[in-house]
C-alpha cells in the first residue's frame, strides 16, 4: 500500500546549542501520505528538529534519508529543491513585500527575457492559489496591512504553493481561530489525497486526535514515543510528553465579585471600534471571543493607552480617568500582554532576568541603581513558578523556544502585580501542561481579586477559563454569556453577526 | 474620513516631490532668474553627480546597508581611468574608451569588496565600507601623488562638460541611470530580492533567496554608479582630481534619506531619490542665486533637512 | 553529518573570538608596532596614545549612548565647534572659569537635546536630524567667529587640556571618568536598561510603560553634552577655538563604536569594547606618525589594518 | 555714496576655495573693503576645499549674469572647465592666489607658493646653520598649496643645506589640533628634533603646543601665513618666523583690477603680491 511506502527517514539526530542539549538521538520516520504528530513540551526541541530538516540549522550527529537515499541538506533553497517545505513557527513573511510577492518570493514567474518578472502572471496565479485554499485575500497589498491570523494564513499558502512532498507545519494554528483552522484542516486532507506527507506540530490537542494519522513525542530532545493515534488517549499522551498524570486541563473554582474595577463606555475609533462598552469586575475571568479582525485588540490596547481613541470612557474603580500612554495605564494598574510576542513583547537581544524585570524596575531599584539581588530572585521565581525551561537566568531571549518566549512576556506583565490583567492571546504556543499551569495562575490571580481581560481564539480556552464572555464582531460587542449559558455555537453565531441578523 | 486618509497617503507619497516644489515656488518668487531654462538644467547638471552616487546607495540602503564609500571611491576609479587616459603613472595611454570602462570595473570591483567584507567577513556595513573609503582615498593619493591628473583627451572631458542636443552629459548619464536602476528595481527578481533582504534579512534567506549574493550585488551597483560619478565628474573638472569628493558620501545618503529611503532597509525607491537629490541641488543654487552668504546657508541647509523631514514623518503618521 | 568531536569545543572557541576578538586584534597590533618601533612602549608614548585618544573616546561614549538606542549623532564634531567657539569668546571676556565652563556644557546638551527632541517627539530619522544639526551648528559656528579662530584663551583655562593630576595628564583622567560612569549607567541603573531595550525593540518598550520620549532625550543630551566636553579638553590642549574644530570627529566616534562591536542597529553593544575601538583607533594613528608614513600611504594602511583586525575574528561565525 | 547716473553700478563675484580658513577670510575682508569704497557689488561665494562646489558656484554665478569674476581656484586644472563657461558668457575672469591652467584669464594676483617654501627653507637652514635634523608638517594631501610649499622648501633644502635632514614628514591636513597629536607622536620617535617647518601656522602652533607640553626646547619653528596668532606667538619667542602673504593686498587688488578691467583700462597680466618673512626683528 502506497501509505507505507517511507517518504523521510531521520536517524540519530543529536543537536546542542550552548548550556543546551535540544536533541539526542532523535529518530524519524515518516510515510507517504501520512500526516504526523509531533508533540511535547515547550523547548522539548520540536522546532529545532524541523529546522534540522529543513535546512536552517545543521545537526552534530545523524543521517537523514529521503525516499531511501541519504541526504546532505545544507541550506532551506535545497531544501526546497529535495521538495521539503515548512511553515515556520514564527511568522517568516516579509512585511514589506505584497501578499503576492511573498507567496512566490524565491521563485516567481519570469517573462521570456529570464530575469523580468512577470508581475501579472505572479498576481493571477497567486489569486488562483488562494482561491484553491479559499482564502479571501487580495495578492495586491502589502503584508503589513494583515492582521497577525492573514499573516499566517499567507504562509500557510506560501508553503503550499511549493510542490513539495514533504509539508512541515510548525504550529501552524497557533495564531488561527476555529474558522480557519477547519478550513487549513480540510486542505490538509487534500494534499494526503495526493500523497503529499505532513508533519505536524501543535499544542492544543484536540487538533491533534482530529487531524494526525500517527504521533510522535519528544521529551527533553529525547524521542519517548510514537504510537497511531487511535491506539492512545488525551491523558496518555500528556503524560508522555510532560512525564507525570496531569489533573483537570481547565480547573474552574472562582467566583467574581460585584465591585467594578474597570469600566469603558462606548469607545470609539475609526471602523475599528464602533462603541464597545463593558464593565470588569475584581475577581472576574472575563472572556473576550470574535473573529480574527472582530477588533479584540483594539479594545485591548485602547484600555491601555497604546492608541488613542476618538471618543469614549475609561472608569477605574469608579473614578473616571484618561489614559493616553501605557505608562498611565501602567501606573493605574493595567497590564497588558500583547498578541504578537515578537514584535511587541520581546527584547531579543536581552538576557531574560532583563525582559521580566523592566516593566518592574522602580521596585527592583534604589535612586535609579539596579538591585542585582531583588531583579535576579524576581526572575528566578518566575522561572520556577512557569516552568520557564532555561539554562540560566541570564540566556539571551532570542535562543529559547517559541512557547518559552511567551512564557516570558507572561513573566514581564504578572510582575507588575497588576489590579486588571488584559491577556491578548496569552497561551499561544504554550503547551498543555503550561497552560494548565497558567490558567491555574489566573484563576489564582482572580481569587486574590484581580480583574482579568482574556482574549482568546481558542473557544475552550475561553469557555474554559472565563466566568463570562463577550463577543466581538466588527468593532462591536455582539453578545453576552454567562459561564453556564455559553456554548461554542451560541458564541460562533454572535461572532459571525449571525445573531444580530436573526 | 476615507478622504482625509486618501489626502494623508498622497501627501505620504509625495512629500519629497512637494518639497521640491516648495522650493522651487519660494526660489521663482525671490528671483526670477531661477526658474530659467538655462538655470534649471544648472540645477539638474550641479546634481547630477550626488545623484549619480545616490542611485548605488539606493541600492545598498534599501538592503539595510550604507556605503560611505560612493565619494572615494569615485574619486579613485577617476584617477585611474584619467591614468590610463593620459599615460600618468602607468607610462603607456589606453584610448579614452577603455580607460573609462576599466574605471568602471574598478568601481565595480571595489564596491564588490565592500561587499565581500560584508557577506563572507561579516563586517558591519559601516565599516566595512569606512574601510574601503579609506583605502580608496590611499590608492588614490599614492596613485596620483597627491597632484591632479590633468592633460585629459577631449572625448573623455565630453563625458562630463559635453552636451547632447542641450542636455548635458552628466545630466543624460543621470536620467539613462535613474531609469535603468528604477527598472532593475520594480521589474527584476533581483529587484525585489532587495527589497526582501532589507525587510529581513534572516526571512528572505528562510525564504531560499541567497541573500549574500543579492546583497553582494547592491554593493557592485554601487561602486558601480560611484565610478561612474567618479568618472563624470572628472571629466567635468578636465582633471582627476584626488581631493574632492569626501562630502559626496553624506551627501549622496542624505538625497536617499530626503527621497524616503530608509535607513534599516526594504523602503524607498529610485525617482524619489532623485528628487531627493535635487532637493538638495535646487536649495543650494537658490540659495546662490539669491545671494544668501555662505555661512548662513549652512544654517538654512540645516533647517530645511530638518523641515522635510518632519513633513513626511507628520504625513505618514498613521490616525 | 558525521559527528565531529571538536564541534562543542568550536562553538566556544567562536563564542570567545567573538567576544574579545577585538581585544586580541588590538593587543597584535601593540604588539606589532612594539617590535618595529622601539619608542612605541615608552611611558610617555603610552601616554600620548591616552591623551590623543581620550578626546576622542569622550564623545564616542555619547555615541555608544545614542547608537545603543538604535539612533545616531552626527552632530558632534559640529556641536564641538559651536561650544568650544562660545566657550572660548566667554573666556576671552574674562568671565570665570566655572561659569563659563558650565555654560559651555550646558550649551552642548540643550544642542543635543534639540536633535533629542526632534527624533523623540517628531520621530525624525536620527541620521538626518543630526545631519542637519551638524549644518547649523556649523553654521552658527561659523557665522559667530566669522570664520576666524579665537586665540589666546586665560592660561589659567590651561589645565583642563595641559594640566595633570599626578603623573595623569586631566584628559585622561576625564575620559576615564567618563568612561566609567558610562559603564555603571549602562550596567547598573534603570536607564540602562531602559536604553538597551529601547535599541532592541521600541515597540515592546514603549508598551512595556517606559517613557521612550525622555530616554532618548537623554542620550541625544548626553551625546551634545560630552561633545562640548571633549571641545573643552581640546581647546584647553590648543590654546584656541576655531569655529573648523572637529569636523570628521563623528567618523572617528563611530568607527570607534562600531568596531568595538556596537551594533547600529542598537540593543547589543558596551563601552568596554567602545574603549579598544577609540585605543584602536588611537594606537593606529600614533603607530602611522612613529614609523613616519607617508602621508598619501596612510589611509591605505589604516583601511588594511581595521579590516585585518576585524577578519581576525569577524569572519568566524 | 555717490553714484553717476549712466553708468551701471557692476556686479563682482568672488569665489573663494574655502572660507573656514582665516587667509581666505581675511582675503575677503580686503575684497570687502575694496568694494565698499569704489561702490561695486560683492557676492561672495564658498567653494569649500570643493572642486565641484567651485563649478556650481561659477555655474551660479553666471546665471546670476554678474559682469566679472573673481575665482580663488581650489586647483589649477579643475577650475578650466568653468573659466571656459565664463568665457563664453563674455564674462571677465581674475584669478587670485592660485592660478587656473588653462582658459582665457584677465589677470593673476598671487603670490608664489613655491617661493614661499624656498623662503621658509632659507631662513631655517640659516638659523640651524646648514646643520641638524627638521621635522616638516604636510598639509592636506593633494591640495596644491601643500604641495607647492612643500616643493619649494624640499628642493631648497635638498639643494642648499644638504647637511640638513628631514627626519619626518607627516600630514597635519593644516589643522590645529591634529598639528598637536602628530607632532606629540613625532617628539616621542624623536629624540633630537632641531627645527620644524609646517606648511601653515595652524600646525605650527599646534606643534608648539606639543613642544611645550613635552618640555621639548631648543627647536627652531617656522610657519606659513603670518595669523594673528603666529605673529603673537613670534613676540612671545615661541615661533621664530612664519612666511607672509598678504591675503587683504589679494583680495583689494582683485576688486581693483576688476573694476579697472571693466572700465576698459588694460590691465596686468599678472599682478604679483609680495612674500614677506615675519620674524622677530620685523614683527607688525
Ligand atoms: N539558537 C539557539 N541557541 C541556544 N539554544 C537554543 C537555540 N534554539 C533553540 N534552543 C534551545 O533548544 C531547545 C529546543 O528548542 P525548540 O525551539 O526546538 O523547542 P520546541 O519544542 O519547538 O518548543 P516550543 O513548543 O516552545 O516551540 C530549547 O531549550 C531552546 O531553548
Ligand atoms: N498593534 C497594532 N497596531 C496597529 N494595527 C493593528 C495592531 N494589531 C492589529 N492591528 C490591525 O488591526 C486590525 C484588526 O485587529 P485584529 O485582527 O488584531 O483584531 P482581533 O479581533 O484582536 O483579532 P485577532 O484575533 O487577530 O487579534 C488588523 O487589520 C490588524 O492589522
Ligand atoms: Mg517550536
Ligand atoms: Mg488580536
Amino acid at each position: 500500500m502506497a501509505e507505507n511506502q517511507v517518504s523521510l527517514e531521520m536517524h540519530g539526530i543529536s543537536k546542542s546549542f550552548p548550556g543546551v542539549q535540544a536533541l539526542k538521538e532523535v529518530d524519524l520516520i515518516l510515510h507517504r501520505g501520512e500526516i504526523l504528530g509531533l508533540v511535547g513540551e515547550n523547548g522539548a526541541g520540536k522546532s529545532t528538529l524541523m529546522n534540522i530538516l529543513t535546512g536552517i540549522l545543521h545537526s552534530d550527529t545523524g543521517i537523514i534519508t529521503l525516499k531511501g537515499k541519504p541526504v546532505n541538506i545544507e541550506n532551506p533553497r535545497q531544501a526546497q529543491i529535495m521538495g521539503i517545505s515548512i511553515i515556520h513557527q514564527e511568522l517568516s513573511v516579509l512585511p514589506n513585500l505584497t501578499v503576492g510577492q511573498n507567496v512566490f518570493l524565491g521563485r516567481e514567474p519570469r517573462l521570456p527575457i529570464h530575469f523580468l518578472v512577470d508581475w501579472k502572471n505572479l498576481y493571477y496565479l497567486a489569486k488562483e492559489h488562494f482561491k484553491k485554499l479559499n482564502l479571501d485575500i487580495d495578492p495586491h497589498i502589502l503584508l503589513s496591512e494583515l492582521s497577525v491570523a492573514q499573516r499566517q494564513m499567507v504562509e500557510v499558502a506560501r508553503a503550499l504553493s511549493f510542490k513539495a512532498d514533504i509539508v512541515v507545519m510548525d504550529e501552524p494554528t497557533s495564531t488561527l481561530t476555529e474558522m480557519e483552522v477547519k478550513n487549513l484542516f480540510s486542505l490538509i486532507h487534500t494534499l494526503k489525497e495526493q500523497g503529499i506527507s505532513i508533519v505536524f506540530i501543535s499544542h492544543r490537542l484536540e487538533e491533534i486526535f482530529r487531524i494526525v494519522d500517527r504521533v510522535i513525542v519528544l521529551r527533553d530532545g529525547v524521542l519517548v514515543g510514537s504510537a497511531p493515534i487511535s491506539q492512545v488517549d488525551p491523558k496518555q499522551l500528556v503524560m508522555m510528553m510532560v512525564g507525570r498524570e496531569l489533573k483537570e486541563m481547565f480547573p474552574k473554582e472562582s467566583l467574581p465579585q460585584k465591585e467594578k474595577v474597570l469600566s469603558v463606555k462606548n469607545l470609539k475609533r475609526g471602523k475599528d471600534l464602533k462603541g464597545v462598552s463593558f464593565d470588569l469586575h475584581r475577581g472576574e475571568i472575563l472572556g473576550l471571543a470574535g473573529l480574527v479582525g472582530s477588533g479584540r485588540t483594539f479594545v485591548a490596547r485602547a484600555i491601555f493607552g497604546a492608541d488613542p481613541l476618538e471618543e469614549g470612557e475609561i472608569w477605574i474603580e469608579g473614578k473616571k480617568v484618561q489614559i493616553r500612554s501605557p505608562q498611565e495605564a501602567i501606573s493605574y494598574g493595567i497590564s497588558f500582554l500583547p498578541e504578537d510576542r515578537k514584535a511587541q513583547g520581546l527584547f531579543l537581544k536581552l538576557p531574560l532576568s532583563s525582559n521580566i524585570a523592566i516593566t518592574d524596575m522602580k521596585e527592583l531599584s534604589f535612586l535609579g541603581i539596579i538591585i542585582f539581588k531583588k531583579l535576579q530572585e524576581l526572575a528566578s521565581s518566575f522561572v520556577n513558578k512557569l516552568k520557564i525551561r532555561t539554562p540560566s537566568i541570564f540566556q539571551i531571549v532570542r535562543n529559547l523556544s517559541g512557547g518559552t518566549q511567551q512564557k516570558v512576556v507572561l513573566a514581564k506583565w504578572l510582575a507588575l502585580k497588576p489590579k486588571v490583567l488584559i491577556l491578548d492571546e496569552p497561551t499561544v504556543g504554550i503547551d498543555v501542561a503550561t497552560k494548565a499551569e497558567i490558567h491555574a495562575l489566573m484563576n489564582g490571580l482572580a481569587k486574590e481579586g484581580v480583574a482579568i481581560l482574556m482574549i482568546s481564539s481558542e473557544l475552550p480556552e475561553v469557555l474554559g477559563v472565563s466566568d463570562r464572555i463577550l463577543v466581538m464582531h466588527e468593532g462591536l460587542i455582539s453578545g453576552e454569556f454567562l459561564r453556564q449559558d455559553a456554548t461554542q455555537d451560541k458564541i460562533m453565531l454572535c461572532a459571525t453577526g449571525g445573531a444580530n441578523n436573526g | 474620513m476615507a478622504k482625509e486618509k486618501t489626502f494623508n497617503e498622497f501627501l505620504r507619497n509625495s512629500s519629497a516631490y512637494l518639497i521640491l516644489l516648495g522650493l522651487v515656488v519660494i526660489f521663482t518668487t525671490l528671483t526670477p532668474r531661477f526658474l530659467s531654462l538655462t538655470n534649471l538644467i544648472n540645477v539638474f547638471l550641479q546634481t547630477s553627480i550626488v545623484a549619480l552616487l545616490a542611485i548605488g546607495q539606493t541600492f545598498v540602503m534599501l538592503t539595510g546597508g550604507i556605503d560611505l564609500s560612493v565619494g572615494m571611491v569615485g574619486i579613485c576609479c577617476g584617477a585611474i581611468a584619467a591614468g590610463f587616459a593620459t599615460g600618468y603613472g602607468f607610462g603607456f595611454t589606453l584610448g579614452t574608451y577603455p580607460a573609462l570602462i576599466l574605471g568602471l570595473l574598478l568601481g565595480a570591483t571595489l564596491g564588490g569588496i565592500s561587499g565581500l567584507l560584508i557577506v563572507l567577513g561579516n563586517f558591519p556595513p559601516f565599516v566595512a565600507t569606512l574601510v574601503m573609503m579609506a583605502i580608496a582615498q590611499g590608492i588614490t593619493l599614492v596613485f596620483t601623488q597627491g597632484r591632479p591628473i590633468a592633460g585629459l583627451p577631449s572625448s573623455f572631458i565630453f563625458w562630463g562638460s559635453g552636451s547632447v542636443g542641450g542636455i548635458p552629459m552628466p545630466v543624460l548619464l543621470l536620467v539613462i541611470g535613474v531609469v535603468l536602476a528604477y527598472f532593475l528595481l520594480t521589474c527584476t527578481s533581483f529587484g525585489l530580492y532587495i527589497y526582501a533582504i532589507g525587510g529581513n534579512k534572516e526571512m528572505a534567506r528562510l525564504s531560499g533567496i541567497s541573500a549574500r549574493k543579492v546583497e553582494l550585488g547592491a554593493y557592485i551597483i554601487s561602486g558601480l554608479t560611484a565610478a561612474l560619478g567618479g568618472l563624470v565628474l572628472t571629466g567635468r573638472l578636465a582633471s582627476a582630481q584626488p581631493n574632492v569628493g569626501e562630502g559626496l558620501n553624506l551627501d549622496s545618503i542624505a538625497a536617499c534619506v530626503l527621497g524616503g529611503t530608509s535607513l534599516f532597509g526594504g523602503k524607498g525607491n529610485m525617482l524619489k531619490t532623485l528628487v531627493g537629490a535635487l532637493i538638495m541641488g535646487a536649495l543650494a543654487n537658490g540659495l546662490n542665486l539669491i545671494g544668501v552668504p555662505s555661512y548662513p546657508q549652512l544654517v538654512i541647509k540645516g533647517l530645511v533637512f530638518i523641515a522635510a523631514v518632519t513633513l513626511y514623518i507628520v504625513s505618514s503618521r498613521k490616525h | 553529518m558525521i559527528s565531529t568531536a571538536s564541534l562543542k569545543k568550536g562553538v566556544n572557541w567562536k563564542i570567545f573570538l567573538r567576544n574579545y576578538g577585538i581585544v586580541i586584534s588590538f593587543f597584535l597590533l601593540c604588539l606589532a608596532l612594539s617590535l618595529v618601533s622601539d619608542r612605541f612602549l615608552t611611558w610617555t608614548n603610552i601616554l600620548n596614545v591616552l591623551r590623543q585618544s581620550s578626546i576622542n573616546g569622550i564623545i564616542a561614549v555619547g555615541m555608544t549612548f545614542v547608537i545603543l538606542t538604535a539612533g545616531i549623532d552626527l552632530s558632534v564634531g559640529s556641536v564641538l565647534a559651536l561650544t568650544a567657539v562660545v566657550t572660548a569668546s566667554l573666556l576671552q571676556r574674562g568671565l570665570p572659569i566655572s561659569l563659563v565652563i558650565i555654560t559651555g556644557l550646558a550649551l552642548g546638551a540643550v544642542l543635543g537635546s534639540v536633535s533629542g527632541l526632534l527624533v523623540s517627539h517628531l520621530h525624525l530619522f536620527p541620521i538626518i536630524t543630526t545631519l542637519g544639526m551638524m549644518t547649523i551648528s556649523r553654521g552658527l559656528a561659523l557665522t559667530y567667529t566669522g570664520g576666524m579662530p579665537i586665540t589666546t584663551l586665560p592660561s589659567s583655562f590651561d589645565f583642563i587640556g595641559a594640566g595633570s593630576l599626578g603623573p595623569i595628564p586631566i584628559p585622561i583622567v576625564v575620559a576615564a571618568f567618563i568612561f566609567l560612569a558610562g559603564h555603571f549607567i549602562l550596567t547598573r541603573t534603570n536607564l540602562g536598561l531602559y536604553i538597551y531595550s529601547l535599541g532592541d525593540n521600541p515597540v515592546a518598550a514603549r508598551l512595556s510603560g517606559i517613557s521612550a520620549n525622555k530616554v532618548i532625550l537623554f542620550v541625544y543630551a548626553l551625546s551634545g553634552f560630552l561633545s562640548a566636553l571633549a571641545g573643552m579638553i581640546l581647546i584647553g590642549r590648543l590654546d584656541s577655538a576655531a569655529p573648523t574644530l572637529g569636523s570628521g570627529y563623528e567618523f572617528d566616534a563611530i568607527a570607534a563604536v562600531v568596531v568595538g562591536g556596537t551594533s547600529l542597529a542598537g540593543g547589543e553593544g558596551n563601552l568596554f569594547g567602545t574603549l579598544i575601538g577609540a585605543l584602536l583607533i588611537g594606537v593606529l594613528n600614533n603607530g602611522l606618525n612613529l614609523l613616519n608614513v607617508s602621508a598619501l600611504w596612510e589611509g591605505v594602511v589604516k583601511g588594511l589594518v581595521i579590516a585585518f583586525a576585524l577578519l581576525m575574528y569577524r569572519a568566524v561565525k | 555714496a555717490k553714484t553717476t547716473p549712466t553708468a551701471k553700478k557692476p556686479t563682482l563675484g568672488l569665489v573663494l576655495s574655502t572660507l573656514t580658513n582665516p587667509f581666505f577670510v581675511t582675503l575677503l575682508d580686503g575684497a570687502q573693503e575694496e568694494a565698499k569704497t569704489s561702490g561695486v557689488t560683492l557676492i561672495a561665494m564658498d567653494s569649500q576645499n570643493d572642486s565641484a562646489k567651485e563649478a556650481s558656484n561659477i555655474e551660479d554665478l553666471i546665471s546670476r549674469k554678474v559682469d566679472a569674476i573673481l575665482v580663488n581656484p581650489t586647483d589649477a586644472d579643475a577650475v578650466v572647465p568653468s573659466i571656459k563657461k565664463a568665457n563664453d558668457a563674455n564674462i571677465p575672469v581674475i584669478t587670485i592666489d592660485r592660478a587656473a591652467n588653462g582658459g582665457v584669464v584677465v589677470s593673476h594676483i598671487a603670490s608664489d607658493n613655491v617661493a614661499g617654501g624656498k623662503m621658509a627653507a632659507e631662513f631655517l637652514g640659516k638659523a640651524l646653520n646648514g646643520k641638524g635634523k627638521v621635522v616638516e608638517l604636510q598639509g592636506i594631501a593633494g591640495t596644491s598649496a601643500a604641495r607647492d610649499r612643500g616643493t619649494g622648501f624640499d628642493t631648497t633644502m635638498a639643494k642648499e643645506f644638504p647637511d640638513i635632514q628631514i627626519i619626518a614628514r607627516q600630514t597635519a591636513d593644516f589643522d590645529r589640533a591634529k598639528g598637536l597629536s602628530v607632532f606629540e607622536n613625532i617628539l616621542t620617535a624623536q629624540p633630537m628634533i632641531d627645527g620644524v617647518f609646517a606648511q601653515n601656522d595652524e600646525m605650527v602652533l599646534g606643534a608648539i603646543q606639543a613642544a611645550e607640553a613635552a618640555k621639548r626646547t631648543g627647536i627652531t619653528f617656522v610657519g606659513y601665513d603670518a595669523v594673528d596668532d603666529a605673529i603673537t606667538a613670534i613676540k612671545g619667542g615661541k615661533l621664530a618666523a612664519t612666511v607672509q602673504q598678504q591675503p587683504a593686498v589679494m583680495g583689494k587688488l582683485g576688486v581693483e583690477t576688476a573694476v579697472n578691467a571693466l572700465n576698459g583700462q588694460t590691465v596686468d597680466k599678472f599682478i604679483p603680491v609680495p612674500l614677506n618673512l615675519v620674524t622677530k626683528e620685523n614683527t607688525p
